[in-house]
């Protein structure tokens, strides 16, 4: 009875049945019309729509400056970005225009966009296209970083997403796209700025986003079996970060790991641990965790990639010392 | 082409506002009561009056740092004092003093205001020129930049696609001789910065910037062009900008005799004499021109003095569309 | 006796003393030569050596792009970025190729190159002029930011720097410029990485850089006064941080306040409060505190922009607060 | 220019050599063994072949993504085995197995390696190249780059930098006419691409990237004009990719017969007829060519099989000059 669909096909959903209901969306990018996408995400988009899908030239720049006054006229662009790792090159388009056009036009008009983008290692691609670029974003107020974790959320954020009027950098985990799960058929939005408790639990808070939410199932699983119950929180929206939820949780639990993929140094968790000594202390019983990538860029060998992005061994490690504490 | 005595009077009274406009904005950025700092576009009046003069309130406007004059004669007579009160940062300005001067936008005249960043709006006008294209209707954008801002990679991607898509949009690259203290020829390799455009098979041109006339007819032509469908064109009009970088710069990086000779080719001293050799304008004509004016000016100067500060705490808002941000 | 000269002056008096030393060191970027820079920083060089000083279009990928390559020659390139901001257009060449390339190159060739950047608000110059570009690069292993307080430190640590193999974003608060210390006439070096124990004390730690030390120094006074002993530490090294005196010090006295310019989401407080939450949980005796700009684009008007920007009252609030916890 | 035999003989076992380094690659990316994605030159032999003859081994070069021919020819030949090890993410691997396909440097002759950002060592670039002029030395600084590629602003920040400053640098644009699967007509306005380059005044020409006399030829011209300190030139080659943009790739993009018509002027097939017709070269030494090249590409499968992978705690290496980094 529920439709069992993958992570891939939700998204290519999501644009669909949103430009079937808004002629203001349309799709660009590079290869995203005729080819459907580098990643086949938006397969049959230009075939059903061919003025309203775009192969650009390589000009990430142009692609996201489009977008930005082109939102400003009332269009929804939906931009993919290939790799993340390429938001370097369009960096200022996101950052001193998008982000603070709400702001500039007082309200009178805003970035009300999408920009897709294919995150995260694992595939041995790298240095250049293996990189969490998330935390290149968090300190620019204006910003919205989407992050489905699951085929229902890949397709109920994206919608959410096309619809907000701020701007939206919405991440795609090359891990999940194969990932299948139940999707409904009708459009449905997940709304942002909320985390979802995935799990609840009374002694650990986890949180994790995207592909590191499948480590917290399987350490929650594992800590289950020792008798140790553990809260796994999925920020979803990774910033603006639900804080409320998160401060729910660890004011509950008292334990707080989080679980996050790239280098430790100033990824999100820094900000979940500050927010949490700052807002939360009494609550606290051990020291907060950060079980993350190694502090380098991402190496091609396998063996060596391996090596840099987060274990889940150290989950558990996490967890038991918390506990132990 | 030679303009109409009627309407070569209507944009010299548009340059002279410019001019003043200006100048008063000098004086009270000079003497402190402007904060921040201030580009100034004196010099510069032809190149801003005569490419507004051609556009229509549906045509997109983007203007560049040096844009107060773009900005002044884009808006509705009766907000022209709101942009100079903007400028003196009050909350009566057009964007409630949170811009300034490099940040004037009025939506409703489609002056999308600029971009601190140079290039970036240059990549920004696609946007607004592939909404016409979607949309199928005819409306123009024009980007202003100067021949500094042509060293950005933003133009690069901007005119390559522009030129592709035949996108409505024209480039109005003032070539005021200088970046700062670089002089264009030492940016740049090409003798005229126009030659750029050429690469990329786009109608491109240099004109003197400094004759309305000129500037209003190619302008035209570009703006009629992109209408048409027919895709990008790229303006370089040579001007010079008789204050330094900033008010305030003492642009000792420029050749002695160099802005005495642009002076003689002031631009409104040019409309004048044709105004009056030409088409037999009389002194009392321009002086009632001049007169107009000055009562303008002065009206905007008085209301920007006179209006409140902003709320502190209205810095807050609009951070997002639908969140609220703490305040303190 | 000793030589009072201003911030300004040290900058200039290192380049043009590394310059003398070294003559694989040149400088670039735009309006440095012959203007002698926007601020004035590197007047004089040109006219010392004219084949060593060059003025640039607006091109920053290509004066940062230029940089890495010529570092590969052995070069030691220190470029202007004028506004910090513009780091923004150039993100890509410091992100993805300056802070990669000793990695890339196996430690045999590195972007031994300073870019120079002049930060922080508080001039009226609205949302592209005026912001904190540090939390954007210090996520990316290989790079390094430096931010001096002081025209001593602006001297030693930018030879420092000058000298250093890695890629360096060497940070010039605008309100420093006109400051005025002591500053030895000889080349001197401050090291890298290291924070400075600016005062010592035994009951708070304030961790404050570049124009927020001078609220860190006024607020131990005035909690002096009342009988309260405030640390405070300059990180000088921004990125990485010196973990080790950060620890040290709140080992000590159990209270951590940090003062930063630039929103508070994912500032660098927010880096230090979690590692802190990690490394020092047991030690902590209050919550740790951060006094920031709020969350949102710098405005132009003077008040906004002050409402924005930190308020040293907040500091002394926080002192209060986190003694009486 | 013809060629010498002798000297079209070496460019041509040049040119086997990367059409059977790639054939081997891509079995083995194919089948599993080569991890990540690979990008394939094969029927692009000449325009990197012909390029790297021209160099010498002080001349810096910038390979593309798809360059594993120019960098395996710019190899010493015992180091040529390592550039096929390194594909394969081995310890031996030239980089240490770090890098893999898209990431092969050799500093010792100056091959730079490239960097997964398209655009990005098209302004790196500028770097080697400006070390010429500062330190007064005649190396040349060749820059490899696509039909797509071009789309990036770095390549006008850098070109309008180069030709300003008149860096010895030559940029080699192989227009394979595709960027993944959009055509080179889809992507940029003019006809040629290197019209482009004509915009600033900088000399720019189109031509046959297959036949590897008019590649040679062309490039000496670029790299004397380089070495002679004149500046900087712009070619473009014309040619294309028989595989997909990446091993796997089923380029269902491609119009039918594309492939096989450009199978016709596979730059093998021409250099071969060439050396058979007009200088009579016999089928005997064609065949000990190519057995030459199958012992030595043999031989890199071989040790490339062979390899140990690396240890995987050097990840942790080398992110700074003088700082550890945590390791597990
Ligand atoms: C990306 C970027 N780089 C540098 C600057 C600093 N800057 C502001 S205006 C300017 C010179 C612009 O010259 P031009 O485009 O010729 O315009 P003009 O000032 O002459 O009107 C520079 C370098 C900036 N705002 N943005
Ligand atoms: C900045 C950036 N944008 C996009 C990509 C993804 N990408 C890699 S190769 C490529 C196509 C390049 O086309 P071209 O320059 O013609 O080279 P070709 O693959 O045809 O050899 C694209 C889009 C990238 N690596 N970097
Ligand atoms: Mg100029
Ligand atoms: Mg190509």
């Amino acid at each position: 009875m529920a439709r069992i669909i993958s992570f891939s096909k939700a998204l290519n959903e999501a644009m669909t049945q949103e430009m079937e209901r808004d002629e203001n969306v349309f799709i660009l990018g590079e290869d995203v019309a005729k080819m459907g996408g580098d990643f086949g995400i938006t397969t049959g988009i230009w075939e059903r729509w061919p003025n309203r899908a775009f192969d650009t030239a390589l000009s990430e720049s142009a692609i996201t400056g489009l977008c930005c006054g082109a939102s400003v006229c009332g269009l929804r662009p939906v931009a993919e970005l290939m790799f993340a790792d390429f938001i370097t090159v369009c960096y200022d388009q996101l950052v001193n225009n998008a982000a603070k056009l709400n702001y500039m036009y007082q309200g009178e008009a805003s970035a009300q966009m999408v920009v897709r983008a294919v995150t995260g290692g694992g595939i041995r691609c790298a240095y250049h296209h293996s990189q969490c670029i998330e935390p290149w974003l968090m300190n620019i107020p204006g910003l919205v970083i989407v992050a489905p974790a699951t085929p229902y959320e890949a397709k109920g954020l994206l919608v959410a997403s096309i619809r907000n009027n701020n701007p939206v950098v919405f991440l795609e985990h090359k891990h999940l796209y194969n990932v299948k799960g139940e999707v409904p058929e009708e459009l449905y939005e997940i709304p942002l700025y909320e985390a979802h408790v995935e799990r609840e639990g009374t002694d650990i808070t986890i949180v994790a986003a995207m592909s590191m939410l499948k480590f917290a199932q399987k350490a929650a699983d594992e800590m289950a079996a020792k008798g140790i119950s553990v809260e796994i929180i999925n920020p979803r929206t990774i910033f603006p970060l639900d804080k409320e939820t998160i401060k729910e949780s660890v004011a509950k639990t008292g334990r707080l790991i989080v679980v996050q993929e790239g280098p430790k140094v100033m990824g999100y968790g820094a900000e979940i641990g500050a927010m949490l000594g700052e807002e939360l202390f009494e609550y606290l019983k051990a020291p907060i965790k950060r079980v993350t990538s190694l502090d380098t860029p991402v190496p091609f060998a396998p063996g060596m990639e391996d090596y840099v992005l987060p274990h889940y061994e150290d989950v558990i490690t996490a967890c038991n010392e918390v506990m132990a504490y | 082409m030679a303009l109409s005595k009627e309407h070569l009077l209507k944009v010299y009274e548009d340059m002279l506002l410019i001019r003043r406009f200006e100048e008063e904005v000098e004086v009270y950025a000079k003497n402190g009561t402007i904060p921040g700092f201030i580009h100034l576009s004196i010099g510069q009046e032809a190149a801003q009056a005569g490419v507004v003069d051609v556009l229509k309130d549906t045509d997109y406007k983007f203007p560049d740092h040096r844009g107060h004059g773009a900005i002044v004669l884009s808006s509705k007579p009766e907000e022209r004092k709101r942009c100079m009160s903007e400028i003196f940062a009050k909350a009566t300005g057009i964007n409630g003093g949170r811009g300034g001067s490099m940040h004037v936008h009025d939506l409703s005249v489609r002056n999308m205001g600029f971009n601190g960043i140079q290039g970036s709006t240059v990549v920004t006008a696609l946007g607004t020129a592939f909404n016409s294209v979607y949309r199928k209707n005819d409306d123009v954008t024009v980007v202003f930049m100067g021949d500094g801002t042509l060293g950005e990679g933003t133009c690069h991607e901007s005119l390559n696609m522009s030129a592709t898509w035949k996108l409505p949009l024209v480039y109005v690259l003032i070539n005021n001789q200088y970046a700062i203290s670089t002089h264009y020829t030492e940016a740049h390799p090409q003798k005229q910065l126009s030659t750029w455009g050429l690469g990329y098979e786009v109608p491109s041109m240099t004109i003197d910037g400094n004759d309305i006339e000129e500037v209003i007819e190619v302008t035209q032509q570009a703006v009629d062009r992109a209408r048409r469908g027919e895709g990008p064109t790229l303006i370089e009009m040579m001007s010079y900008r008789w204050q330094g970088h900033f008010s305030g710069d003492p642009a000792a990086y420029r050749p002695d005799g160099e802005l005495e000779a642009w002076k003689e080719k002031d631009p409104l001293k040019l409309a004048k004499e044709k105004l009056q050799e030409k088409h037999g304008v009389s002194d009392a004509e321009i002086q009632a021109i001049s007169d107009r004016v000055e009562v303008e000016i002065a009206e905007y100067v008085k209301f920007s003095l006179e209006s409140p500060v902003p709320k502190p705490e209205d810095a807050v808002k609009y951070v997002y569309t639908d969140r609220e941000v703490e305040g303190r």
